[in-house]
């Protein structure tokens, strides 16, 4: 079973590399971008194919290592 | 000999470099990366380690788009020569001026440590300092040197003697465990096509001087003085 | 003021960490009450973090001064003759609980205020050390903590681009909850240009600079005082992110600004930010400051008055400049890509006023803000002391060989080389002897002239006796500089306990510094600066006693520095000492 | 006008980061997880609101700068 999990910074959470992004695409020439923020995404294969268990895997992983609760969220869909 | 040193935001090891050519014999001028020409009778442009743009989004990704790459570029294309240095290589595979690219090491730690390097080959303006499988003890201080390119490339490289360093432990053998960020082929350092163009992840400019460390990184800016 | 602030009730003064007495205190220093803004402002001023009430009449007791101290405690961070003009500046501080909740972001801001505390008074940043302390190995934790600390130590410091060349790892169930990440950064300075808090000068704009204001870390500082409990990890608010690209922008633009003779008085944003940059700038000159918060340049819409005073966002400093200057200050900046905005100016009316958009958020009397912060004589009892254990009555379990090999096979014992290779030890290229030996030596400017660099303490010993354990560390980091043959210089400390209001633990403080003291006196070694972390409890169990110092020392010539490896086959070995 | 680019490796290339993570998993007790492959995404906000321009922007943004289409593939969604 295939999954992604996306995560991202918390509102109000600086985001360092969003802003070095968004001052370079600027100076390149790529104009009306007004905020950029960048987050991490992950491709996950399970081993599972029971749609309870994936989702069980898929909240421990997140919150055992893929997201840090206090400056990010996490969200995963399992494909269909 | 007259280098230009490009200084972008983030830049830190640029007085490193700049200290490791004066003591060669060179002459130095720091470049902001917002200047859109070389200063005139240019032989070398250093891109200097460091952190370009915090190496946000990719490592060099940022300072390869910024202005003065294109007179960088310019200057390859007419034969001038260009050295790389951990973020510089960084941002010469980024601006295309080199193949390949820098990914996350291995072990995804920053690695800062002595490493042994063989001189693959001694018939470059960079490398003239030395003999042709020379083992010299320089550093490596990176987070993201693993070299990757795909089989093609490397086949090319290969082929056409552009590797310039492999890592290597201190009797010269290649493999194992002295390559500690999983670089393919053991790359430590490759030329462009023209051999004019050097990009190396390991620090020769912090090995120049015996009181701190050693100076087997000394012979490639002396080498680069005589030749120019 | 505006009827969106919450009302000032005991609870809100409460989860302000302001004590029943401390908030009458306020009452009637100001004669009425405080506003929302106001209320967050003697927070963040009178919190232990910026106020050190528990801790300061003991500080007072340590040496200070010598005739190598240019700058003893109290400002930025220390600054110490070496000689030829040159100065060299180092501080270490703390950044425990907010590594506990992320330890890469904790670590790394840590670092990075530090790193600002020291360019601050002018000085380019050579070397950074850093003294941690983890639970159990064993613990679910510590792995995490461990491998994200360190990482975040490295990832501030290798981007900015100063080399970290020493410091300490130890491990300790009662670490288990409570970490303790202690940085440490030296700078070097010409000892005529070292630049400080105090403005001189009336109507002289007030400049802000670097990184925008976000909602990050608001009440940090507060946090930082606040003992943990089960519950912290869901109210806890908002860590800070760290930016070294910034950071490293920021340093060369303000060595740039200082060098162009522009900079009146310089104040770097730490622990609640503006609000404690721009008091101090105001009460060391015996001047007012306004603030027109609208002018402060932020990272989120519609932040209010007390936000603004209150982030912790980093890479931030305050800045009294010539007004002639301006212009040459801005493009400097501008160059830099760092925010630049001039967000008041300096006034005769000794007092701290506060607006936006023109509307008065908060008007206090500026001295008292600091000088009449609380200050405590907290009951303390002295540690009993131990009974002495006779060798003769210790039970061995084991053969020696097997002792010898369970301790050269603990965590406390083994290689620290795992941490050091993740840090950059080496730019800058005047390291000549990085980590592994008793002290770091880096060389001042190409040499010969070096300086070394240790930290230490044995937190066992300081629980056992903390007189005895506190003159050990001051004793354990001069044998390291003199083992490297330099000549110690000056000390920095960081005194991290648990609760004070515990008369044991406040007994802990006083026996440490008493020792601290003592040692410090009879080496003529002084304490530059320094910083205490307090409240590192969970659950009522506190970490072990752990002042952790920093020292520094000078050599001549860095070719003749001694090294820990034995050179030949056959030569005799010494012991010398009991 | 809200985009979002997902920058993924491309098949075949090492990816060091979800090799790392798999193992991490695996020694906090997470079973079941058979390969994570980690790539990027970027939360943009756009200036205009015209769908075809956001698309020339998005594309010249990825071709740009976000992705390196060495190792890299890029694609992107407007959200509606
Ligand atoms: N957190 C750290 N950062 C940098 N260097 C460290 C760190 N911890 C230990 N070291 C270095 O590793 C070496 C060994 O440290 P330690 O085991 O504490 O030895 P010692 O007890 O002799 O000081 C020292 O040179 C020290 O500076």
């Amino acid at each position: 079973m295939k999954a992604r999990v996306t995560v991202t910074l918390k509102n109000g959470v600086l985001d360092p590399q969003g802003k070095a992004i968004q001052g370079a695409l600027g100076s390149l020439g790529v104009d009306g971008v007004e905020s950029v923020r960048q987050g991490k995404l992950f491709d996950v294969e399970l081993a599972t194919s029971d749609p309870a268990e994936a989702e069980a895997t898929l909240k421990a992983m997140c919150e055992k290592l893929l997201a840090n609760t206090v400056i990010e969220s996490y969200r995963f869909e399992i494909a269909s | 000999m007259k280098s230009a040193v490009i200084l972008f935001p983030g830049s830190n090891r640029e007085r490193d470099v700049a200290n490791a050519l004066r003591r060669a014999g060179g002459a130095v001028e720091i470049v902001w990366h917002g200047e859109s020409e070389l200063p005139t009778g240019t032989d070398l442009v250093v891109l200097p380690g460091g952190f370009s743009y915090g190496d946000y989004l990719r490592c060099g990704a940022i300072a390869a788009r910024s202005p003065v790459m294109d007179a960088v570029r310019a200057h390859a294309e007419r034969g001038g020569k260009v050295l790389g240095i951990c973020n510089g290589f960084q941002i010469l595979v980024e601006s295309g001026l080199l193949p390949g690219i820098l990914t996350r090491n291995r072990d995804l730690r920053f690695i800062c440590r002595e490493q042994h390097l063989k001189v693959e080959r001694a018939d470059t303006a960079f490398t003239k300092g030395y003999a042709a499988g020379q083992v010299i003890e320089v550093c490596v201080a990176h987070g993201e040197g693993n070299y990757f390119a795909d089989p093609e490339t490397v086949a090319r490289l290969e082929g056409d003697g552009r590797v310039a360093f492999r890592y290597c432990d201190a009797d010269g053998s290649v493999g194992g465990l002295s390559n500690r960020n999983g670089s393919i082929n053991d790359i430590a350092g490759i030329y462009s096509e023209n051999l004019n163009v050097l990009g190396m992840m390991p620090h020769p400019e912090n090995l120049v001087d015996a009181a701190v460390g050693g100076t087997d990184g000394a012979a490639l800016f002396s080498g680069l003085a005589k030749a120019a | 003021m505006t009827s969106t602030e919450p009302a000032i009730t005991p609870e809100l003064v409460a989860s302000h960490g302001l004590k029943p007495d401390e908030y009458e205190r306020v009452l009637k220093l100001i004669g009425r009450e405080p506003s929302f803004t106001e209320l967050g402002i003697f927070s963040a001023m009178w919190n232990e973090h910026c106020s050190y009430k528990s801790s300061k009449l003991w500080l007072k007791t340590l040496p200070v001064t010598g005739p190598k101290v240019i700058q003893g405690p109290g400002e930025n961070a220390g600054v110490v003759d070496i000689g030829d003009g040159d100065a060299v500046v180092f501080k270490m501080e703390s950044h425990n609980h907010p590594s506990f909740i992320e330890p890469y972001q904790g670590a790394a801001t840590g670092v990075g205020g530090i790193l600002r505390d020291v360019f601050t008074m002018g000085a380019r940043p050579v070397a950074a050390l850093n003294a941690l302390r983890f639970g159990d190995p064993e613990h679910p934790r510590t792995r995490h903590l461990v491998s994200g600390v360190v990482s975040g130590v490295g990832g501030y410091g290798n981007s900015f681009g100063v080399p970290t060349v020493g410091g300490l790892v130890g491990f300790h169930t009662r670490y288990d909850g409570n970490i303790l990440v202690n940085a440490m950064a030296v700078g070097l300075a010409k000892a005529d240009a070292i630049f400080y808090a105090k403005a001189t000068g009336v109507g002289l704009p007030v400049v802000y600079l670097g990184s925008k204001t976000g909602r990050d870390g608001i009440h940090g500082a507060t946090m930082a005082s606040a003992e943990f409990d089960e519950g912290s990890e869901e109210k806890r608010p908002t860590v800070q992110v760290g930016d070294p690209f910034a950071e490293k922008l920021l340093l060369e633009a303000c060595l740039e600004l200082m060098a162009s003779g522009a900079v009146v008085a310089i104040q770097d944003m730490g622990a609640a930010g503006l609000t404690c940059s721009a008091v101090e700038m105001g009460a060391k000159g015996d001047l007012g400051i306004r603030l027109d918060l609208e002018n402060v340049p932020t990272r989120e819409e519609g932040m209010t008055a007390y936000e603004m005073m209150l982030s912790e966002s980093q890479e931030r400093m305050l800045m009294v400049l010539h007004p002639e200057k301006e212009a040459v200050a801005r493009a400097i900046f501008v160059k830099w890509g760092l925010d630049f905005a001039v967000v008041g100016h300096t006034t005769d009316d000794l007092r701290f006023k506060v607006y936006l958009n023109g509307e008065l958020k908060a008007d206090l009397p500026i001295k008292e803000l600091g000088d009449e912060a609380p200050e405590y004589d907290r009951p303390w009892v002295e540690t009993p002391k131990a009974q002495a254990v006779a060798a003769a009555n210790v039970q061995t379990q084991a053969d020696s060989r097997e002792a010898l090999l369970t301790l050269i096979g603990s965590a406390e014992l083994s290689s620290r080389r795992w941490v050091w290779e993740q840090y950059d030890h080496i730019i800058l290229g005047e390291t000549v002897q990085k980590p592994g030996g008793d002290s770091a030596v880096i060389r001042v400017d190409g040499g010969p002239k070096g300086l070394a660099l240790t930290a230490d303490v044995t937190p066992r010993y300081c629980e056992a006796d903390p007189f005895e354990g506190g003159k050990q560390a001051v004793a354990e980091a001069w044998r390291n500089l003199t083992a490297v043959g330099a000549t110690p210089l000056a000390v920095t400390d960081n005194l991290n306990f648990g609760n004070p209001e515990k008369p044991e633990i406040m007994g802990q403080l006083v026996g440490c510094i008493k020792g601290i003291g003592e040692a410090c006196r009879a080496l003529d070694f002084p304490v530059v600066s320094g910083n205490v972390s307090l409240y590192n409890e969970t659950q009522g169990r506190a970490i072990l006693p752990t002042p952790t110092i920093g020292a520094v020392g000078v050599l001549a010539d860095v070719a003749k520095s001694a090294t820990i490896a034995f050179k030949r086959e056959g030569e005799a070995i010494i012991l010398i000492g009991d």
